[in-house]
């Protein structure tokens, strides 16, 4: 408990978009909740505040820290163990600190293949081919950035976690479940879910919250949602051949892509229990392919022309492999 | 230790033929290389690519995948949806930058011992030939890396 | 118009010349074009395996390294002849299977600055492409003059049918597609129970008296049932039934008067040619009593020379010393 | 997140192991010593408290070895190193009940079959087995207790098919006080005996010791006979199918009819009978197949029938006594509640003409096997008198083909097992009757059961002429003197090491068996198999040749693959046998090896609701789950692999057992000092 009673909050932005912020600003007057009954600590992108400040704190003495965002620098990995160290519930917050998302697709490609596309890019205009270098020397001594790790990697790969929110980002309601469920607690009337649980989020999948109508399923043919000249506005996406995440993805989101007509594409990672959420995916669209025969199943299948893409769009460092051959490969040099 | 690398497959058989096929090709007393270790699953349609993901995420060479002949299937017709599921695996497995080749599915019945042992034979001078994969292992070792670093930071 | 990569070979040139002439005059009403392979040389016939494999096969492998060479758009290669055939099919298939063989003809074809690449040719019997190709729904459509009441004997020899793995003349152990033709034709098609035995090929040189025995089953088996003449697909069976026809009735002192004509030429009397544009009245043995059947008129057959019939050896007295090198 | 998590976390793991020498079978190439000890050190982590092992572990002591432990040592898994389980997987569960441990809490580990059996270097061998024992110790940490599945079997047997086989089977259970329900497609039951003469090696005539049975199965109180039917859906699982049986109009009212056999005496419309009599002989529109018919009621054929065909005639109708003659007669659908099924559908027999160098449809004096039967039948067309087709003159020289269709790669590769036998047979009835020189071409003799070579001996002593080689070619092309008007069989005698030419007047091809045209849709029909080849699949070739992979559904007669009727009386009492004893049971237990989903989990996506080729999974529409029926399932867990939820898990192979598996395989399987990749800056 600190000076003013409050319990401390914080929360952390490392490798992401920074979307989950905006997520958590969006849960409108219930921020004010937050403020009432939290004294928030350490908020970078809210409040000024420096590392050595929280470096400074008594270990566990922050209540709730929502880390959003992958590790995929030193100051990431830093920042993580710090605020694991520094707090008593650590939350994996939004889709890249729990499996990867978006930032975790560079696992597919070596770091020279990501300088080779940010520093060299058609769009870079970099003619002396500059690089960064982690440690610079200059007269007034050595500069130092935060090094480049080969790979992203998830919270719960570098440290600790407590809990896990998925989404991308995660759905305001679901937040703010969350602050209620939280404030609950502080005031006794509710139960800590058990540790590693995953809160704000459903134990089903995205069908369970879909209002399409689905059949027995047999797909001859997969289609891209352009490739389309009128989707039924009725009809369960994959039937109509659009591959959508949505029979594996966790429940919570509301089923709001495929509501609109657009293939859920996963964000809220796998169900309860799954170890790899591609697995399942790629595992259940075979499944219903309608042909007995390699050929004919591969010319079906022309039709994914993605599919690492497509299954781990959100869940590569997540995954069993967690990173294509070249991401370590590479590591090797 | 021999200079040759030796590869670990892992090879998921069918309760019913390529599982009987082996207790067969033992019966018999036909030798093939000892870098297979079988699991048995009731069908091939039991086949769940998590579990090639997972063999492979631990250091497993290659993987084997083993059914009854199409249109023998003791289920009748599930070990087509194992081929189907093996033919997206390889497509996916493949950009992740795994030689699809390390992945194979052939079928055996109950009474081909002798062609079961000869396909392990030839996929493990395949998987012999492609070198090592030994996915990362390592990869766990980076986390060990890191908790550690925990400890100190707490220290 | 289909176009299809010929090679007619020696026999086709000379003995079987009534054969390629048939087979050009009714290419209109096929709708099928040939494009003859420029330079091609000798099969090595059914001789030329006997004295040096590899040397045989480099021969022919000479002649599909040409046809590939020429093969623009059509990649299906076309031989009338059943022995040209085979031996072209036989190369390019042990070519496919065979890669020590294979290194040695490509050896052999680098010298002249050939090769052929095993697989790029698809090497098919005229019967094959009237059949499979054409299809006899247009054949029966072109039929102007019915073989109506000539009863035929189909004669498939022993070449095109062994081995015949996609069954493209029907069970190899008893083809069909010939029969199917000629009935398409309007003949009476006999189920001629000798129809893929041997003619006797060279034998005629080597030892007549098998040859004839050999000939006789044929031309009895088909007269038993009574066929006014029979109707062949390779020149080397042609030549035997007809131009030995003589010299077998003198051994076995029969009297038979089977002609033998190619299918090509049905084909083309069956489409109102004129026989002699199909080069009917060649034969020695003079089909045109059968012909007559359909209302077909020959021309006078001009005179030609019987072949003076073979004295039989006499069996008493010691035989003659054998001469030179024993080439008769 | 790890899979491991969801997992019930009971008291802590105390595992046994117990390796097994199996003599010098497995301690002949592994080091079984090593691998009880390492067991020990190396899992101890995992809960292994007792590592030992024994000679053979099968043997009484060996299974007290591992009660006692479980007893003393509170053990609660159990880790068996030995031989394949489909061989001792039972006993060493049993053992485990015994001591008080739920018997699905043992894993067995194939370190014979797959280990020592099959590698020789020691040492390589030995690592293998310590990587497979680290597997199942993994595995059985899974493994979660299970109880058999008990479900409740109907009374009433389904016996498909009333050839010999099915009749046998359907008097057996029928005697035994049960319900039976008999289906046959063709009017009569009776099979193909029905049209034999004599059958071998006794001579004795089919239909004196095959019409007996078949009145008993017509007049049996037990036994319900619907012929001229056939199955058309079969529901539900082992204990309670329910089977629809569509049962075609015979046009006779079959209350009234008393098969008095005026009605086909005096039908004008007579056709060629290419059924029973094989196009040999004729019958009329309304017929019954042969005299001795059962049921004795006629069916009117509607494709023959003069009245079907234009409206006039009724001749039937008019002169039938009983006016049983009824052409309004519609199709029944008959809905059958049956607890288990047993499917005798027989065979049929092999085309010839798919063999045109023997000349069968091309010349007249080649005939079939099952053309002779009825030529040989003193009911059929012939009388009993062996002719040529002419109908009159007896043959004097008779060539009998074995193997048409049969081991041969481009018809049927495998032995039809009959057809030496039946070609005996013929030689001996042509010899009786015809007096005829015969020859029999055969590749080998294959005489095997009782009195059967005594038989072959009897033959060859009545003069019959045997000639060792596959017959090339029957021609009418004659070549030498003596041919003329005969059929010549041409053969290579390869014990005179020469080509030969038999002249005959008559040729019978011995054909082959072959499975009914339709064998893969009934298979289909009925949840079960077929080989290659198209015989049904019994569930094992020796053990159990007539239960087949789905419960409750079994198999008897030809349909099982080729064999005489000896060999398919026994099957038929066989499968009642089977029958019977679940029947007195009263009800069975089956594996728990079942898929279970989730409610709560499933999205109700419906991926996996037609992965089910057994029915099993069953959509709630209202509550928009799917739910797997527990007595359907057979286990395959195809469905459990293809949840995008994970929502359905299948006991007895559940991911986490088969993840942790492969953990515990590959865990021990490389060189510790392997290099690693660092997390270093690029």
């Amino acid at each position: 408990m600190s000076d003013n009673g409050k319990p401390k909050f914080a929360m952390y932005w490392a490798a992401s978009c920074g979307g989950c912020e905006i997520a958590v600003l969006n849960i409108n007057e219930k921020i004010l909740d937050v403020d009432a009954n939290f004294e928030v600590v350490f908020w970078p992108v809210a409040m000024d505040a420096k590392y050595k400040d929280v470096e400074a704190m008594p270990d566990k003495s922050i209540l709730l820290t929502l880390f959003n965002g992958g590790i995929r620098n030193e100051e990431n990995e830093h920042l993580a163990i710090l605020l694991r160290q520094k707090s008593q519930i650590l939350v994996a917050f939004g889709s890249c600190a729990t499996e990867g998302c978006i930032p975790g697709l560079a696992n597919f490609s070596n770091t020279d293949q990501i300088y080779e596309a940010v520093y060299e890019g058609v769009s870079t205009d970099n003619p002396n081919h500059i690089r960064p270098q982690y440690n610079y020397e200059v007269p007034e001594g050595t500069l130092h950035i935060p090094a480049f790790y080969p790979a992203l990697r998830t919270l719960d790969q570098v440290v600790d976690v407590d809990y896990y929110m998925p989404g991308c980002p995660p759905e305001s309601h679901q937040i703010a479940a969350v602050i209620d469920l939280v404030l609950k607690v502080l005031n006794g009337e509710a139960e800590l879910p058990p540790k590693g649980a995953v809160i704000g989020a459903g134990n089903s999948t995205v069908c369970d919250e879909c209002g399409r109508k689905r059949h027995v399923k047999s797909i001859t043919k997969f289609v891209r949602i352009h490739e389309v000249d009128e989707i039924d506005p009725e009809l369960c996406l994959l039937e109509q051949g659009i591959l959508c995440n949505g029979p594996a993805t966790r429940s919570g989101c509301g089923a709001r892509c495929p509501g609109v007509g657009a293939a859920c594409i996963g964000c809220y990672g796998p169900a309860e229990g799954v170890i790899d959420y591609g697995a399942r995916l790629m595992t259940a669209v075979a499944s219903v392919i309608d042909s007995n025969d390699p050929d004919e199943i591969d010319a079906i299948l022309e039709g994914i022309p993605d599919p690492a893409g497509s299954f781990y769009r959100f869940s590569m460092p997540h995954s069993l492999l967690r990173m294509a051959k070249p991401a370590w490969s590479n590591g090797n040099r | 230790m021999s200079e040759q690398f030796e590869p670990v497959i892992i090879g998921f058989t069918c309760n019913w033929c390529s599982y009987r096929a082996a207790d067969m090709a033992g019966t018999a007393r036909i030798k093939y290389p000892p870098n297979i270790r079988l699991v048995r699953l009731m069908c091939s349609g039991r086949l769940d690519p998590t579990f090639v993901l997972k063999a492979l995420s631990e250091g497993a060479d290659g993987v084997l995948i083993t059914g009854c002949h199409p249109g023998e299937c003791h289920y009748l017709e599930q070990n087509y949806k194992a081929l189907r599921r093996y033919r997206l695996l390889l497509k996916t497995i493949a950009q992740m930058g795994i030689e699809p080749e390390r992945v194979k599915l052939v079928w055996a019945s109950a009474a081909e011992g002798v062609q079961l042992a000869r396909a392990i034979t030839t996929f493990v001078e395949e998987i012999r030939a492609l070198g090592p994969l030994r996915w990362p292992l390592r990869l766990a070792e980076m986390d060990i890396k890191e908790t550690a670093a925990v400890e100190e930071v707490v220290a | 118009m289909t176009k299809y990569l010929f090679y007619p070979g020696c026999s086709m040139q000379k003995n079987a010349r009534s054969y390629l002439d048939s087979m050009m005059a009714i290419r209109p009403e096929l709708d099928i074009t040939f494009e003859e392979v420029d330079d091609w040389n000798c099969c090595g016939a059914t001789e030329y395996w006997s004295v040096h494999q590899v040397k045989a096969h480099a021969l022919i492998g000479r002649n599909l390294a040409l046809a590939e060479q020429q093969a623009n758009g059509s990649n299906t290669l076309v031989a009338g002849c059943s022995a040209c055939y085979l031996n072209l099919a036989k190369t390019a298939n042990y070519l496919e299977e065979d890669l020590q063989l294979r290194a040695k003809i490509d050896d052999a074809l680098a010298v002249g600055g050939l090769h052929f690449t095993p697989g790029s040719l698809d090497i098919r019997h005229l019967l094959d492409i009237v059949f499979n190709d054409v299809g006899l729904e247009k054949i029966r459509s072109k039929v102007v003059r019915p073989l109506t009441g000539l009863r035929v004997a189909p004669y498939y020899g022993c070449m095109i049918v062994r081995p015949d793995r996609e069954n493209r003349y029907g069970n190899p152990e008893y083809p069909t597609a010939l029969d199917k033709l000629l009935e398409a034709l309007g003949a009476t098609v006999i189920d001629f129970p000798q129809k893929t035995h041997c003619c006797g090929g060279h034998m005629t040189q080597i030892s007549p008296e098998v040859a004839y025995e050999l000939l006789h089953r044929l031309i009895s088996g088909a007269d038993r049932y009574n066929a006014d003449l029979i109707v062949t697909l390779c020149p080397m069976c042609q030549l035997n039934l007809d131009a030995y026809q003589g010299d077998m009735n003198t051994f076995m002192d029969t009297d038979y008067h089977m002609p033998c004509l190619y299918f090509t030429q049905m084909m083309g009397l069956a489409f109102g040619h004129d026989p002699k544009e199909l080069g009917i009245g060649k034969e020695f043995v003079d089909a045109g009593p059968a012909l007559a059947k359909i209302g077909v008129e020959l021309p006078e057959a001009e005179e030609r020379p019987k072949p003076k019939p073979r004295r039989k050896q006499k069996q008493e007295g010691l035989p003659m010393p054998r001469m030179g090198d024993g080439n008769e | 997140m790890s899979n491991k998590q969801n997992q019930p976390q009971d008291e802590k793991e105390r595992i046994g192991v117990y390796v097994c020498h199996c003599g010098s079978n497995i301690a002949g190439v592994v080091d079984v010593e090593d691998v009880a000890v390492w067991a020990k050190e190396e899992l101890g982590d995992q809960g292994v408290v007792v590592s030992r092992d024994y000679k053979f572990m099968c043997s009484s002591l060996g299974q007290e070895m591992i009660e006692n432990d479980i007893k003393e040592q509170g053990l609660n898994r159990v880790v068996v190193a030995a031989c394949s389980p489909h061989l001792h997987e039972a006993t060493f569960r049993k053992a485990c009940e015994r001591a008080g441990l739920n018997p699905y809490l043992s894993e067995l580990v194939s370190i014979r079959e797959q280990v020592s059996w099959v590698h020789t270097d020691k040492e390589k061998a030995t690592e293998k087995a310590k990587a497979m024992v680290a597997g199942g110790v993994e595995r059985v940490i899974e493994n979660e207790p299970l109880e058999p599945l008990r479900v409740p079997i109907h009374p009433a047997t389904l016996v498909v098919g009333g050839g010999i086989a099915g009749i046998q089977a359907a008097l057996e259970i029928a005697d035994a006080g049960y319900q039976v329900y008999m289906v046959e497609r063709e009017p009569s039951i009776g099979g193909h005996m029905a049209q034999f003469d004599k059958t071998f090696p006794t001579l004795d005539c089919a239909a004196c010791i095959l019409t007996p049975k078949m009145v008993s199965v017509g007049e049996h109180p037990n036994i319900e006979l619907l012929t001229w039917s056939e199955v058309e859906r079969v529901e539900g699982y082992v204990g309670n199918f329910s089977v629809t049986v569509r049962k075609r109009p015979r046009y006779v009212d079959t209350d009234l009819c008393t098969g008095c056999g005026i009605c086909w005496e005096k039908c004008p419309k007579k056709v060629i009978d290419e059924d029973f009599e094989q196009g040999l002989g004729y019958r009329t529109a309304v017929y019954t197949p042969f005299p001795q018919a059962v049921p004795k009621y006629p069916v009117i054929d509607t494709e023959s029938c003069i009245f079907f065909a234009n409206g006039k005639c009724k001749a039937c109708e008019k002169l039938c006594p009983t006016g049983a003659i009824n052409f309004d007669q519609e199709e029944e659908i008959l809905l059958l509640e049956v607890g288990n099924i047993i499917i005798a559908t027989g065979f049929d027999t092999f085309d010839a003409r798919r063999i045109p160098e023997y000349g069968y449809g091309r010349l007249a004096n080649v005939f079939t096997s099952v053309e002779f039967e009825r030529m040989c039948n003193a009911a059929g067309p012939t009388n009993g008198e062996v002719v040529l087709r002419d109908g009159v003159t007896k043959p004097e020289a008779v060539g009998i083909v074995h193997c048409v269709g049969s081991r041969d790669r481009n018809y049927n590769n495998y032995c039809s097992v009959i057809c030496c036998m039946s070609s005996l047979k013929f030689a001996h009835l042509v010899k009786e009757r015809t007096g005829a020189e015969v020859y029999n071409f055969y590749i080998d003799m294959r005489t095997a059961y009782k009195d059967y070579d005594e038989f072959y001996q009897r033959v060859m002593e009545e003069g019959v002429l045997f000639v060792r080689g596959r017959v090339a070619e029957i021609t009418d092309a004659t070549r030498n003197p003596g041919e003329e008007g005969k059929l010549v069989v041409q053969v290579e005698d390869t014990l005179a090491g020469r080509q030969r030419r038999i002249p005959v007047d008559m040729a019978i091809l011995s054909v082959g068996l072959q499975p009914p045209s339709d064998t893969k849709e009934v298979a289909q029909r009925f949840g079960i198999s077929c080989s290659a080849s198209g015989w049904i699949t019994e569930k094992h070739p020796k053990l159990d040749p007539v239960a087949t992979m789905t419960e409750g559904i079994f198999i008897a007669g030809a349909i099982q693959g080729p064999k005489d009727i000896p060999t398919s009386v026994a099957q038929g009492a066989a499968a009642a046998a089977r029958v019977l004893g679940r029947i007195n049971k009263g009800e069975m237990y089956l594996e728990p090896i079942r898929a279970t989903v989730d409610p709560e989990k499933c999205s109700g996506c419906r991926i996996c609701n037609n992965l089910c080729p057994f029915g099993a999974i069953i959509f709630h529409e209202d509550l928009m789950v799917t739910e797997i029926n527990h007595a359907l399932c057979q286990g395959c867990g195809t469905c459990v692999a293809a949840c995008p939820a994970g929502a359905i898990s299948g006991t007895g192979f559940s991911n986490e057992q088969v993840l942790s598996q492969i953990e515990g395989l590959l865990a021990y399987s490389f060189p510790k000092d392997f290099e690693l990749v660092e997390m270093v800056p690029a």
